[in-house]
């Protein structure tokens, strides 16, 4: 298979000392919608062997095999991001016959910045204008918002490491405003 | 400590860290630093901070920033300024600081860190909650610094507790609504030539608080007497703290005027300090406390039920003298001082209170507006909120009365040259409101936003009232106070949203390909999409009629990435299009494409673009590239709003698949040398109809839609493989003569063809009647907008209808937007326009206008009142002195039979 | 900076969401109006000084409408609730800010 | 260090500058109100005071009042960023805001008031290709209207405002702009001042302080006017309440498409004169003139949502001055003096509804929104035609309320949605 062209090109900058800023290209993503409750959802879990959270702004870690992590990421009531579930599509696939859902290959849509190091939520306090104290935004949240005009969804995904997922055509924008950010730590 | 040296007006003064400039100019010997804007008369500092109307200066070293009053800029190695006359210049240089904003949340925040505030910090730390302490002096301790004063040592300690944060020399500008906070940081000035280049300047905060406590202080203010402007003149807890904490020696002897307990204070600071205090003059009958005690112990002479009415000066306008009166028997004594220190009461600083539109209240014991103000939100404490301190016990008393001539140079606002004359003027002309002398004498507009004036004009209202009963100040009530609480320089506020990051620039995943090809771009919405792609040495107007031939003739490529799609799934689907579009969608077959209209429920086209049924519950739907957003929120308002029963679900693709138009006779050719797996012919793949098909193994969706008339194709492939299937495109397309075209070429191709361009042939005034679109508004169904094609304007006779207009080889293009007019209605014999009310009658515009390279000929699409009964009819196009002509006919120019699309 | 509560992600400020004019005005069948009521539903909106019911989408975030109460004057923010549920009633007139404009001094 | 530059620079801006012109020793006089009047017109802002002025003067009507609220003028017309010009698209626009601007050309002389009217020109940048488009036919409109336009190539706006920057690298281009010479500013207080003396004068009674509570209607008739200071009895009332005119109209028992919305402004302090032109730049947010006293005044958007507060969310301004500095680079050391927000009564069509309303001898002028108070002569003009005889004049016919019921709107919403 022709290997996919990510919009950042993998590029890289800063240091974990303060803040390390990267790309992770080419996270596979299935979006997710179905009604909470219903029995759709039910299927779904079912298919997945997973329970969905059912919290907006609840990110979910499971393990896959070959010992990666997939996130499942809440960012509505009844809309989900699924983050590197290999086999979801298959999986999901057949249920469109029989109940309300809709699974839909979103992997060109965004790529992802990751933010790691002491100075991370400094760095992204600059551009994100949403509560990033501990209390408000746990290891394990997700939030869809702005970032320098562009929509964004952000996750913390442990305590000094941040994801920012971006659209593609907005991906070369907010590299530069988030590199921008850091210039007093990188 | 290093003494700094810095320069004001071409002079070298010395300065300590830390300290204002103001405190080293003085100590300096300057005492007139300006002249006043209007009257031209010498001025000095009066204050001690952001109330500071008379020292203005520029910066002239590092930033510039064209006004800043000397009391607040800290000194600093390398600091050069001058002084303004209240007029501030823009240099022309490029300004090269940073200026960044970050967003900060808290339990807390705390206004000010002065005894007030930093007891409430403690306060709020004690109850478990995390604090932001901000204060816009270098160091903490509010009124203790102008005293001198440590901090007492438990506050002290409470700056380093862990749930604080301490931020020094940020000033809180506005409070908005929900406790949200903007402050600005000033975090290099003071470093001088040391900051790093990469701090920024300024730093907005914008902060939202669960609790914000204000503990702003006060301002001390003046009196209002005759010469009151004179340097020389201070208020007393300025001159007092410049003379006893920063060692100003320029004043031997002073006379001090009250109405509190403040005076005496500040009256004792300077005779410890040395200066000789000629004499206390309290507009009170008396006055008690520890404070008058040990003035009278210090053997300062004290006079009560006195005041100063008027001064006088050296040949520099330089204060020498007082006059002053005394309030019962009018009488007056003159006395030669070269300081006069003027305690008016204190002014508390309500200003971040009231932006949010709570009002302050007039305290006749405190002679005072306060805020004093509880909730669980938010509170106030200290000055602001009456805690003056205990003994000032102040009169309520803004200086003596002044006849006309005395009124004529008692300044209210000293940085507008406003005087009590002026106040007097407008009363006796009729107003009455505060805002109105305001907006008359202009106090308050300032630089200083009439920090110390405000309160000197309700208590002059106070007096003047032109024969109507006297008014008490809480019948005048404050003016309004503004947000920004000191001026910010607008690059602070446009921060990095400079240049590149000032809007987000959108691109495709071909971009660096057009932009190694030469593309000149078009700005449309926030992308950037090639415009044409000129060769070296071509014109656009060459590039556009190269590509058009490739086009027509050959084949041409297009990176049509920026449209927008949404891929809509569920068992109602087809019902939802249904309602959404003025045609129908439910009975269009799986694997087949239909082009669809939408209107507002105005009746208004909207937005347009081709759906794909690619399943049985599974459609995809194109947006133009600038309604992508507003169409999938269009689509939820109507499913999350109106119709939760459909079952829906729309997903927005825009960026996952990337969209390749493959166009003109031989594209059909090109394409099977890439694409192996599916048979391309017309009887096999059908016009309108949707394919899979893979290429290297990629999986790609391609359907033969075509928005030029010719056989065309549109690759859909995922966003991350779009360059590689483009340059594959273009390694194969070679002996084809592959070209390149962007939106001018895509513009001419579809206008000669009569499809239109929403927003460019729509003004937001069309119906689908309106563009000779009936034909796809369906009257079997209801759709949104359809009622209101029964508004008797909408469906009134002689609206302006789409036609073409065409014009005869070699003539002049007819410019976009213009104006079409009955045949030869702009001539009258002499060739001037003829008139109906001083107007030319119009009778529609042109929307789009393109030389046609397959016509020969220039053309148009234009909307012409009833222009479809119009056809063959000639009109004209007046541009300038210059008539264009043309001839009305249909909109489809070329190929009115779609035979070249198969 | 409007701080609104959106039912589902919690408070986000102001510019995440995008407007909607008075709530409940529901899509009338456009087949039984006469010309001024069809014109009354597309262009008149309560526009009331105090407690106006109105709609709301979070655009950047959960993509959701929702309705609540807002204060025209002091822009205090009541009561939140879900399209089709039951609207709850107008909160009492805020008390310690008076808010009021252009009153004459 | 001293470097030689600077020498030279300690001495600029020491210009002194010139104070304004003396107000006249007498302006209106504060009344308290009459049992009756012939009319009553509710709202003492600009539209209302030209409003009672003409009617004094071209209809002889002098038996009336003007009832405000608060302080004279103290809503929209304290607060707007004054631009004045024609240059609309419609023809029912040019129209009336051509017979506006026509009318402010001889203004100070008939008020016999200096009001620092100046044609300084406005204007009108474009920064892509749709843009020139759309302001390019609003040039060719202005052209058959009568109303003097130009078009300037970058060069030619680079020329009249030096200080633009027309570089072609910057993110949103100038790529040309429309010029209307006769566009200008106005100080906005005494316009109001001048109409209220000159109505004053004429014998109108100017009553502030009392607000319009309620409409004595009989056989949907009106009758007169109970305010906080009591009732008034008026044979005709003409409602003027610009952002409150929803809140009036309501309280006469019919209902008008107008939302309020705060709009804001901003002003700096004084600076020595860099622009002696009027900008407007919808695609990017950007109004600003320089006025008389020398200080930038910028006029920003509006905020998303209704408010009788008259302020706005900050957030409006930092975007601004952010799209400002794109344009006006040398900005960069300009500071934000003092920002506040107007209530704008915003109709859908972003055009005014000006004529005859449900109620007999009741009539209505409301909906200049964002962009009025260049149309203060003309609307007043109108007005008074309208209430004197009963019927609309021939330049506010298109504008009436029953547009909304045919079809019939008069969208100037143009490029941006904020029209000054
Ligand atoms: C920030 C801003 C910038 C603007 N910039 C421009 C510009 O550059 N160019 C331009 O042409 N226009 C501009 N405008 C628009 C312009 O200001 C207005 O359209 C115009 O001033 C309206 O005048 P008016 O007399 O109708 O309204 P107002 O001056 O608001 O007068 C209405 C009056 O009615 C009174 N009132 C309301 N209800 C009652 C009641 N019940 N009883 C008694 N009195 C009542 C109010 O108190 C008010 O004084 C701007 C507006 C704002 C807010
Ligand atoms: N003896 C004296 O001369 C004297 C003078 C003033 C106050 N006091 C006493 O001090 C006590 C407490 O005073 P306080 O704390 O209320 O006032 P304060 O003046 O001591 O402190 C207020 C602090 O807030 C800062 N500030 C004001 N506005 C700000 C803003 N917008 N952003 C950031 N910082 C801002 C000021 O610069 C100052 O540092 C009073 O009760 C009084 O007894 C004594
Ligand atoms: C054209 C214009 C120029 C202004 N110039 C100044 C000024 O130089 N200084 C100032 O403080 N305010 C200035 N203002 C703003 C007014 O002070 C005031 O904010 C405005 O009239 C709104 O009133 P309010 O803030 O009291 O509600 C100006 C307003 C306008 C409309
Ligand atoms: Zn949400």
């Amino acid at each position: 298979m022709i290997a996919k062209q990510s919009p950042l090109q993998g590029k890289h900058t800063g240091t974990a000392a303060t803040v390390a800023i990267r790309e992770l290209p080419g996270l596979f993503t299935l979006d997710l919608r179905v009604a909470p409750g219903s029995v759709a959802q039910l299927a779904v879990e079912q298919a997945l062997g997973i329970t969905l959270p059912a919290k907006t702004g609840q990110m979910q870690t499971v393990q896959v095999a070959g010992g990666s992590e997939a996130h499942i990421l809440c960012l509505a009531p009844d809309w989900w991001l699924l983050v590197g579930l290999k086999d979801a599509e298959q999986k999901l696939a057949p249920l469109h016959n029989q109940y309300h859902c809709s699974v839909v290959d979103v992997s060109g849509q965004r790529t992802t910045i990751e933010l790691e190091g002491p100075n991370a939520r400094e760095v992204l306090a600059h551009l994100w204008e949403q509560d990033l104290r501990e209390k408000s935004f746990p290891v394990g949240s997700v939030s869809q918002g702005l970032i320098a005009k562009a929509p964004v969804i952000a996750c913390h995904m442990a305590p000094l490491r941040y994801r920012v997922m971006v659209r593609s055509s907005f991906a070369v924008h907010v590299w530069k405003a988030i590199v921008d950010a850091g210039v007093e730590w990188v | 400590m290093s003494e700094i040296h810095f320069y004001f007006d071409d002079q070298l003064y010395k300065g300590q860290p830390g300290e204002p400039m103001a405190a080293a100019l003085l100590r300096g010997g300057l005492l007139s630093i300006t002249n006043s804007t209007y009257h031209g008369r010498p001025r000095g500092v009066i204050g001690l901070g952001v109330e500071e109307p008379n020292a203005l200066v520029q910066l002239v070293s590092g930033t510039k920033e064209s006004m800043r009053p000397a009391t607040v800029i800290e000194v600093a190695e390398g600091l050069t300024a001058r002084s303004l006359t209240g007029i501030g210049a823009l240099p022309e240089d490029a300004e090269e600081a940073r200026y960044d904003k970050t967003n900060r949340y808290v339990d807390t925040l705390v206004v000010g860190a002065g005894v007030a505030g930093l007891t409430a910090a403690a306060e709020e730390l004690r109850a478990g909650r995390e604090v932001l302490l901000i204060d816009d002096q270098p160091t903490p301790g509010g009124h203790l610094r102008h005293l001198g004063l440590e901090l007492p040592s438990a506050l002290g300690d409470m700056l380093s507790h862990k749930n604080l944060t301490y931020i020094s020399r940020c000033t809180a500008t506005g409070l908005y609504d929900q406790n949200y906070i903007v402050a600005i940081e000033r975090r290099s000035d003071h470093l001088g030539n040391a900051a790093p280049v990469n701090r920024a300047r300024i730093r907005v905060w914008h902060i939202r608080a669960e609790r914000v406590i204000l503990a702003s202080g006060a301002f001390q203010r003046p009196l209002i007497f005759a010469n009151n402007d004179r340097p020389g003149i201070m208020l007393s807890h300025a001159a007092a703290t410049y003379v006893a904490v920063h060692g100003v020696k320029i004043f031997k002897q002073a006379v001090v005027v009250t109405i509190d307990n403040q005076g005496y204070r500040d009256a004792l600071r300077l005779h410890n300090a040395g200066v000789n205090v000629l004499g206390i003059y309290d507009a009170r009958s008396t006055a008690s406390g520890a404070s008058v005690d040990a003035a009278k112990a210090a053997g300062i002479p004290i006079h009560f039920r006195a005041t100063v009415l008027d001064t006088s000066s050296n040949a520099e306008g330089i204060l020498n003298g007082v006059t002053i009166q005394d309030l019962d028997t009018k009488e007056i004594v003159q006395t030669a001082t070269d300081l006069l220190a003027v305690s008016g009461g204190w002014t508390p600083i309500v200003d971040l209170a009231t932006h949010i539109g709570i009002k302050p209240t007039w305290s006749g014991q405190h002679a005072a507006f306060l805020v004093n103000h509880t909730t669980d939100k938010l509170r106030t404490a200290g000055m602001l909120a009456g805690d003056f301190g205990g003994d000032d016990d102040p009169a309520v008393f803004f200086g003596p009365v002044l006849d006309a001539e005395q009124a004529r140079t008692a300044y209210i606002d000293l940085q507008r040259d406003s005087t009590l004359h002026d106040l007097r003027r407008g009363v006796g002309a009729g107003l009455h409101s505060i805002e109105h002398i305001k907006r008359y004498t202009t106090i308050g507009t300032a630089h200083d936003q009439g920090k110390t004036s405000g309160m000197l004009t309700i208590g002059a209202l106070c007096q003047v009232n032109n024969g109507e009963p006297a008014r008490s100040p809480a019948d005048i009530g404050t003016l309004t106070f503004r947000p920004p609480y000191v001026p910010i320089p607008f690059a602070a506020l446009a921060g990095r949203e400079r240049g590149e990051l000032s809007d987000p620039i959108r691109i495709t995943p071909l971009h660096q390909w057009h932009v190694e090809a030469g593309a000149v771009f078009e700005d449309v919405g926030q992308w950037k999409r090639p415009w044409y792609f000129p060769k070296p040495g071509e014109s656009m107007e060459d590039a556009v009629k190269r590509e058009c031939i490739a086009a027509r003739e050959g084949v041409a490529v297009m990176d049509a990435s920026t449209l927008g799609k949404i891929d809509i799934r569920g068992a109602d689907a087809g019902v939802f299009l249904d309602r959404i579009y003025t045609n129908m969608f439910s009975t269009l077959p799986e694997g087949q494409c239909r082009y669809g209209l939408m209107c507002k429920a105005d009746g208004i086209v909207f937005d347009d673009g081709v759906t794909t049924r690619l399943g049985k519950n599974h459609y995809l739907m194109t947006t133009t590239t600038g309604g992508a957003a507003r169409v999938l929120a269009w689509l939820e308002e109507w499913l999350q709003t109106e119709w939760p029963e459909l079952e829906v679900y729309c997903t927005s693709v825009t960026e996952h698949i990337s969209t390749i138009a493959l166009v003109g006779p031989k594209s059909r050719a090109l394409l099977g040398e890439l694409v192996k797996d599916i048979d391309l012919s017309a009887a096999a793949f059908p016009f309108m109809h949707s394919r899979e098909a893979t290429i290297d193994g990629i999986p790609v969706r391609i359907a033969r839609i075509s928005f030029s008339g010719e056989l065309a194709f549109e690759i859909n492939v995922n966003w991350g493989h779009a360059r590689y299937l483009w340059e594959k495109l273009w390694k194969l397309g070679r002996p084809y003569d592959l070209t390149a075209y962007g939106t001018e070429t895509m513009h001419v191709l579809r206008a000669e063809k009569g499809y239109v361009i929403i927003g460019q042939d729509t003004d937001g005034t069309q119906t689908p009647y309106d563009l000779n679109m009936g034909w796809i508004v369906s009257k079997k169904k209801e759709f949104i907008g359809k009622r209101s094609f029964q508004l008797p304007y909408l469906k009134a006779a002689g609206r302006q209808q789409l036609v073409g207009l065409i014009q005869q080889p070699g003539e002049e293009l007819i410019p976009e937007g213009a104006y079409i007019t009955v045949l030869n209605a702009t001539q009258d014999d002499q060739g001037a326009p003829a008139d109906r009310h001083g107007k030319t009658q119009h009778t529609g515009f042109v929307t789009s206008a393109y030389y046609s390279q397959t016509l020969g000929a220039p053309f148009a699409l234009a909307l012409v009142a009833d222009g479809l009964n119009r056809m063959g009819e000639v009109v004209s196009i007046p541009i300038g002195k210059k008539v264009l002509q043309a001839t009305i006919c249909d909109s489809v120019f070329i190929d009115k039979e779609n035979t070249k699309r198969d | 900076m409007l701080y609104i509560p959106c039912p589902h992600c919690g408070l986000r400020n102001e510019n995440e969401f995008h407007y909607g004019a008075e709530a409940g005005v529901g899509y009338p069948d456009p087949n039984t109006l006469s010309d001024s009521e069809w014109a009354k539903y597309l262009h008149i909106r309560a526009n009331p000084k105090g407690w106006l019911a109105e709609r709301w989408v979070h655009f950047a975030g959960c993509g959701r409408w929702f309705n609540l109460w807002r204060n025209t004057v002091t822009h205090e923010i009541g009561p939140v609730y879900l399209p089709f549920t039951k609207q709850p009633k107008a909160p009492a007139p805020e008390t310690h800010r008076d808010g009021k404009e252009g009153s004459i001094q | 260090m001293l470097l030689p530059g600077m020498l030279s620079q300690g001495t600029i801006g020491r210009r002194k500058a010139a104070a304004l012109p003396e107000q006249p020793p007498q302006l209106w006089k504060t009344v308290k109100p009459k049992k009756a009047y012939d009319a009553v017109i509710v709202g003492g802002g600009g539209h209302g005071l030209s409003t009672a002025y003409y009617l004094a003067k071209n209809h002889g009507m002098t038996n009336i009042a003007v009832v405000e609220k608060g302080w004279l003028a103290g809503g929209n017309t304290a607060r707007n960023t004054t631009i004045i010009r024609s240059n609309y698209l419609w023809d029912e626009s040019a129209g009336i805001y051509e017979h506006s601007l026509k009318l402010w050309e001889t203004l100070e002389q008939d008020l016999g008031y200096e009001m620092f009217f100046s044609q300084r020109g406005v204007l009108t940048l474009a920064h892509s290709v749709s843009d020139v488009r759309s302001k390019r036919r609003n040039f060719y409109a202005n052209a058959l209207n009568g109303i003097d336009s130009e078009w300037l190539t970058p060069e030619e706006v680079k020329k009249l405002v030096p200080i633009i920057n027309i570089s072609p690298d910057v993110r949103y281009p100038v790529l040309g702009a429309t010029y209307q010479p006769r566009g200008g500013i106005a100080k906005h207080d005494w316009v109001a001042w001048g109409y209220a003396k000159a109505a004053s004068d004429l014998g109108v009674d100017i009553i502030q302080g009392t607000e319009v509570t309620g409409f004595d209607i009989r056989d949907n008739k009106v009758l007169g006017i109970q305010t906080t200071q009591g009732s008034i009895a008026a044979n005709k009332v003409g409602l003027v309440g610009a952002g409150h005119s929803s809140i009036l109209a309501n309280l006469a028992g019919f209902y008008i498409p107008i939302q309020s919305r705060p709009l804001q402004a901003l002003v700096s302090p004084l600076l020595e004169q860099v622009l002696n032109t009027v900008v407007m730049s919808g695609a990017v947010h950007v109004y600003v003139s320089q006025a008389h006293k020398g200080e930038l005044v910028m006029g920003a958007g509006t905020d998303a949502f209704n408010s009788y507060a008259q302020r706005g969310g900050f957030h409006v301004i930092e975007h601004q001055l952010a799209a400002a500095l794109e344009l006006f680079p040398i900005f960069a050391r300009a500071q934000v003096l003092r920002t506040w927000g107007g209530i704008v009564d915003v109709a859908p069509d972003a055009s005014p509804i000006i004529g005859l309303t449900p109620v007999e001898n009741l009539f209505i002028n409301c909906g200049w929104g964002t962009g009025g108070f260049k149309a203060t002569p003309g609307s007043g003009w109108v007005m008074a035609h309208t209430i004197a005889t009963g019927t609309p004049h021939e330049l506010n016919r298109p504008f009436a309320l029953d547009r909304f019921t045919t079809g019939h709107l008069i969208d100037e919403h143009g490029a941006a949605g904020v029209a000054h």
